[in-house]
């Protein structure tokens, strides 16, 4: 029986030899890219049911994005909870997944901005009339998928309008999906609802005029891609290839062939200040 | 090869069990092939048998813990276990058949103590949980109890901390402890050596004068002739001959039961 | 040791014994045909209240048929069954290093069974698989070299972290199994010359199986569902692969039933395993043998033996 | 039956008996030594390999004070006790309903175990979270009409949820405890006339308990873990506010980490209270009762008694 | 209360079983308290004695299966359980025990039958897992030995499915299926009617015959008698009185021993 030897970590991360490709050189010689998608989040990524290939505006974005780069995309699918570490450790070289670009996760990785998202209050349409001012969803029990950046920004919202302002605080009520919310809405034990803009337009499709966007647009957080931190070389080939496909019209046609007009921003290394 | 039962010996005293035809399978083994007897009130009587004759499991279906295949048991002026219904024997719904129980000790053959109980808390487990006696007098009878058969210096030992002739004097003082009107003892001296037999017999005959009826299994000739008022002589699951020690011990009118007893050494 | 005669002596005047011909009937339970009665009502009630409630059964049925399904299923049991081998193997060897006089053996048996069940199994999951941030090169010098994200494959990750947080749970099973059985019986095999391991091995652990088998059972069982767990590293199991269809269509409670459906199979099978199992390391108890189906069958229809 | 005399008689030319001082030693175990430098150096690498990987050390000491990991922790641990709870008391009277010799009886029985165990405890949760779906409203007629959803909180639902499907698994365990007692215990305690009932609950299940103590550790450790599926249905424990701060902050490993050793704790404290349940059911066992630690230390610092 | 063990009559052939000064300790109870006792290769040796005196547990420090105080038991030229270096005695590796415990047969007082294995099996286990026997021999074998204690019929009887007497018998059959060289008894008939005690008497008189050296425990003084070359008397943990038969139980010289047997019925 042969011993297997764990070699433990020393710190030596990226070497990255000068080439012709902007890109790392291990990426440039093997001609792909691996890309993290965790496809639980509709339309940006989703499985599709029949071919069961992920599909979405990210895909036709990256895909766009290797294009550009001159490598194949390889799109690897992991749990959300998976992406960060998968960065880290190399299993692949980059995420785009519909993740937020926030000052604190800025301190473990590095974003390539590139959608401007934006969280929506939502309710069922009998219900509508009720919420006219922000002050209306105090007191009152809102659902918000808990993967989402949105948890925290409704938090932040409650501080401004409700808690912090004196009134009765908002109920939270943490689920596991964007799809598990809408049935709590439904079954009456939530009144209002969080979610992403482009997720909800995606879900007016499927059950037109149940729902109704309610208030004004929470505070737009940009989406970026996942790039392992100080790796430059990678976060400046991608930003450049983004900048590129912005420059030649892709990136705007993808995202209002998606109706994702509000979305369209200016890429940028590590966009979010606060 | 089995020889036909006898007509049960009439017995002094009215009698308080009467068995009647009674049969047992295991599957398709015929245990116990007809068994009549009477035993009176007050009366002990000996079972002698050879091993696998279907001693235990006879005195198992007196307890009903054995269902029987055909017949009756009488306790009294009961069936014990079954209720009968012009000319059917129905089984007795679960709490008459403890209610009967309650008049009946027993002593297994392999003791079954309860392993989480010291000697005494077995003692008084009956007395304490079923008749409801007070824990403290039930504490000082039990004592009492196992004082008398030698066992005063081992009331908080547990059952495996005890030698085979210890575990087998708790099983017959927790069986005493009940006040059964009947007594029933699978081999109550197996275990035992000469002068515990002796101390055992001293006990029985006590609790015989006092008017406790006794079905006692032995294998100890010299027990059975000492303790028993009727002596019975199983084998092949039927009772081949019964009758007064004398009679069945010392002149069996049965060539199996002189063969049997030829033996003893 | 008075002998108050509760019980009066026999009446002389019964008739006549006309006994040897009684054959005994069991106890009746008109009781039971009432219970049955209720219990059917409750269940037509649930039942009902379940078909008119809004969850739309066609879809029900359409997504059962569903490949993605079948095959995700077809992964959650492979995983089900490697998880519970090593899991098993690792149990029976861990529980007995724990029983072992010697500390340093049953000191190391101890803290795996410390660690392992005390930590979630979600991270050790995720431990496994992200190994490369503590070891990003597994090697056998001079033999074979690899980076550990290659090696560590979903599948591989999840089996390990599932088998090993598994045996930590199984050892306390077959723990608790041999210490049900009798000193008496170990004490019997070194008395006909056994070593400790052919003690173990011949007598007391078939003997142990008896009271092993039903908990087992639950940890397969429980694996079935556990395995959902490692979605977390991209194995795409039964209920990721539902997940991914909800996300998309927002038929939670459908999608879920379907699993549910499908455990509910799987889960079946493996009870009658636990059933055949439970008869084959139950032989020789004095409770007697529950009939196999079959049996019942073939009962059922062959003659009656005379005997009960 | 021949006796081969392998044998040879003792040698008449013994030195003459001085047995009588002399005392006997317990083997010696040089292995020992060797085995436990070997275990500490492997663990020095681990650790050593831990300490140097891409974690945080930092920030998982910063979290472990965090307090609303600790106030997790307590609906955690207060989510278990209720399920277990309620899981226990189930199981006992599933499992004395399953081997019940009543086919409506057991039949119930067994189709409770075969629904709940059958199906994900995920689907459950939300069943019961969901349950307005099917039954929007709960009434007892005359007396209290409430809408379902203002009953089922999400705590209710979770507890409800955990501690029925538990009751699946509980009953097995038990079932199990209860085959492995021997059938004589049963007819001893028939014997002095005892009931069905008290018979289970004064003689079988105490010595039951030796067998089924170990296996509910493990179900109360394994529902400590499986509680974090509650936050499916919004309750807050640990598990899900290290999600929150993660899903803002990055820090997976760190806060899963941070978890990992609030777990291990309440492992630790269930551990102990397992360790001394089973020493109390395991009294009158032929197994000698390993000393609990405190006799361990009186006999360490008190005199040592003369005999072994 | 105990009377001073007198010292070992000396045997007629070479000592095959030499106990020096064993002491054993049960906590704080005392239980062996310096046995020496000599048994001859071929002798058979019967114990005598009270309930409770240690019989059964200085067979099981024979057999190493308790672990013992002070003092020494040779079997042979070697010293069970333990090592001598120097004046110290430390424990043997196991491996050592087990080759030594092959030399020895034991039956238990309470039979300790494999539950799990027919009758049948029970006896084969040994010859085919421990000596390397193939099956069919040691079917061939079982068969012999069993139909030997008269169990022909009950081959693939289950343990529990057999009466006391029964299970005895397959514990004996399953200890003479190792051959051994030397024979614990403890209380061997103690289940078994007349007839079965006088056929395993002439199961053990032949083996007595074929040079099989034999230390049973039994409460029939008729047995001992009978089946004997020596009987010893225990007592307290200490060996009271030994001799031969007549010595011992016809003219027994100490008091203890005397009581002791006149309580024989
Ligand atoms: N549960 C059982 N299943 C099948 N056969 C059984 C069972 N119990 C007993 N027997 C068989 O029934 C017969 C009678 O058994 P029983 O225990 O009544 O004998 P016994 O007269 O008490 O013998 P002993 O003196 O050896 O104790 C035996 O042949 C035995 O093998
Ligand atoms: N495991 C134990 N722990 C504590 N005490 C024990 C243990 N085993 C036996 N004893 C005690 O040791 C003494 C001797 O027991 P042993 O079994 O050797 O007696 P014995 O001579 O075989 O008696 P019997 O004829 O009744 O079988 C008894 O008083 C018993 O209570
Ligand atoms: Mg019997
Ligand atoms: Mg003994």
């Amino acid at each position: 029986v042969g011993t297997v030897l764990l070699t433990s970590a020393c710190g030596g991360t990226s070497a990255s030899t000068s080439s012709d490709s902007d890109l790392p050189a291990a990426v440039a010689q093997s001609g792909t890219l691996r890309v993290g998608m965790s496809p639980d989040f509709p339309p940006m990524e989703y499985l599709d049911e029949k071919t069961q290939s992920i599909v979405g505006v990210d895909v036709k974005l990256v895909n766009a994005l290797g294009r550009k780069l001159g490598v194949k995309v390889k799109i690897v699918q992991q749990s959300f909870d998976q992406l960060l570490n998968s960065v880290q450790t190399g299993r692949v070289d980059i995420v785009m997944s519909g993740l937020s670009d926030t000052a604190e996760r800025q301190k473990t990785v590095d974003f390539v901005d590139y959608f401007a998202s934006e969280g929506r209050f939502y309710t069922l349409q009998s219900d509508a009339g009720k919420f006219t001012k922000p002050a209306d969803v105090c007191g009152k029990t809102l659902a918000v998928s808990k993967k989402t950046d949105y948890y925290e920004q409704v938090q932040k919202y409650d501080k401004q309008h409700c808690a912090g302002a004196g009134k009765s605080a908002v109920k939270l009520l943490p689920t596991d999906s964007g799809s598990a919310a809408r049935l709590q809405l439904e079954q009456g034990r939530a009144d209002v609802a969080v979610q992403g803009a482009e997720n909800l337009a995606y879900f007016e499709k499927q059950d037109a005029g149940k729902y109704e966007s309610v208030l004004g647009p929470l505070k737009s957080t940009p989406f970026g891609i996942v790039v392992k931190k100080g790796d430059s070389k990678m976060s400046g080939a991608i930003l450049k290839a983004m900048k590129a496909l912005v420059k030649d019209g892709t990136y705007k046609k993808i995202l209002t062939g998606g109706g994702m007009d509000y979305a369209v921003t200016t890429p940028v290394l590590n966009g979010t200040k606060d | 090869m089995t020889i036909p039962a006898s007509t049960p010996v009439s017995t002094p005293t009215a009698p308080l069990v009467r068995a009647e035809g009674v049969h047992k399978y295991f599957g398709d083994l015929h245990v116990l092939q007809g068994i009549d007897l009477e035993v009176g009130a007050g009366e002990v009587l000996c079972l002698l048998g050879p091993s696998g004759s279907g001693k235990s499991t006879f005195l198992r279906c007196i307890n009903h813990l054995e269902t029987i295949h055909s017949g009756r048991i009488w306790l009294g002026d009961e069936i014990i276990g079954y209720q009968q219904q012009g000319t059917r024997l129905v089984e007795r719904p679960e709490r008459e058949i403890v209610r009967q129980r309650r008049a009946m000790g027993m002593v297994f053959q392999r003791f079954n103590l309860f392993p989480h109980r010291t000697a005494l808390e077995n003692v008084i487990e009956g007395p304490v949980r079923v008749k409801g006696m007070s824990a403290r007098s039930a504490r000082e009878r039990g004592t009492e109890l196992l004082e008398r058969v030698g066992l005063g210096g081992k009331l908080d030992a547990y059952p495996r901390q005890l030698s085979g002739g210890q575990q087998q004097r708790v099983a017959i003082a927790r069986a005493l402890a009940m006040e059964p009107t009947l007594m029933l003892f699978d081999e109550p001296t197996s275990a035992l050596d000469p002068e515990l037999v002796g101390e055992v017999l001293t006990v029985m005959k006590d609790l015989a004068d006092s008017g406790l009826t006794m079905i006692v299994v032995t294998h100890e000739i010299g027990f059975a002739r000492e303790v028993a008022d009727r002596v019975a002589f199983m084998d092949g699951g039927q009772i081949v001959e019964i009758g007064t020690p004398a009679e069945v011990i010392d002149s069996p009118r049965h060539e199996r039961t002189r063969a049997f007893l030829s033996r003893v050494l | 040791m008075s002998a108050k005669s509760a019980v009066k002596p026999v009446s002389r005047s019964d008739p006549p014994s006309t006994a040897e011909e009684m054959l005994t009937e069991p106890r009746r339970h008109p009781g039971r045909l009432v219970g049955a009665v209720a219990v059917l009502l409750v269940a037509a009630f649930i039942v009902d209240s379940f078909a008119g409630a809004q969850i739309d059964w066609g879809v029900v049925r359409h997504y059962l048929g569903a490949g993605f399904l079948i095959r995700g299923l077809g992964m959650t049991v492979l995983l089900t069954v490697v998880a519970m081998v090593l899991g098993i193997v690792l149990g029976v060897l861990v529980a007995v290093m724990r029983l072992s006089k010697n500390p340093v053996t049953s000191g190391v048996a101890w803290f795996y069974v410390w660690v392992f069940r005390g930590t979630p199994v979600y991270l050790q999951l995720l431990m496994w698989f992200n190994l490369a941030l503590v070891f990003p090169v597994i090697s056998v010098p001079g033999v074979y070299t690899a980076r550990t994200v290659d090696v560590m494959t979903p599948f591989v990750a999840a089996a390990l972290g599932l088998g090993i947080n598994q045996g930590a749970y199984t050892s306390e099973v077959v723990r608790a199994g041999i210490l049900s059985v009798d000193e008496g019986q170990t004490e019997a095999a070194y008395a006909i010359g056994m070593g400790r391991l052919k003690t173990m091995y011949r007598v007391v652990l078939p003997q142990a199986m008896r009271v092993i088998v039903p908990p087992i059972g639950n940890e397969t069982i429980g694996m079935l569902k556990t395995t959902s767990l490692a979605s977390a590293v991209g194995v795409t199991e039964i209920l990721l692969e539902a997940q991914h269809a909800y996300y998309v269509n927002n038929r939670i409670m459908e999608l879920l039933i379907v699993c549910a459906i499908w455990y509910l199979a799987a889960v079946s099978v493996l009870s009658v395993g636990q059933y055949y199992l439970e008869r084959y390391f139950g032989r020789g108890s004095s409770r007697p043998l529950p009939r196999t189906p079959f049996q019942q069958f073939r009962a059922a229809v062959g003659r009656r033996s005379v005997s009960r």
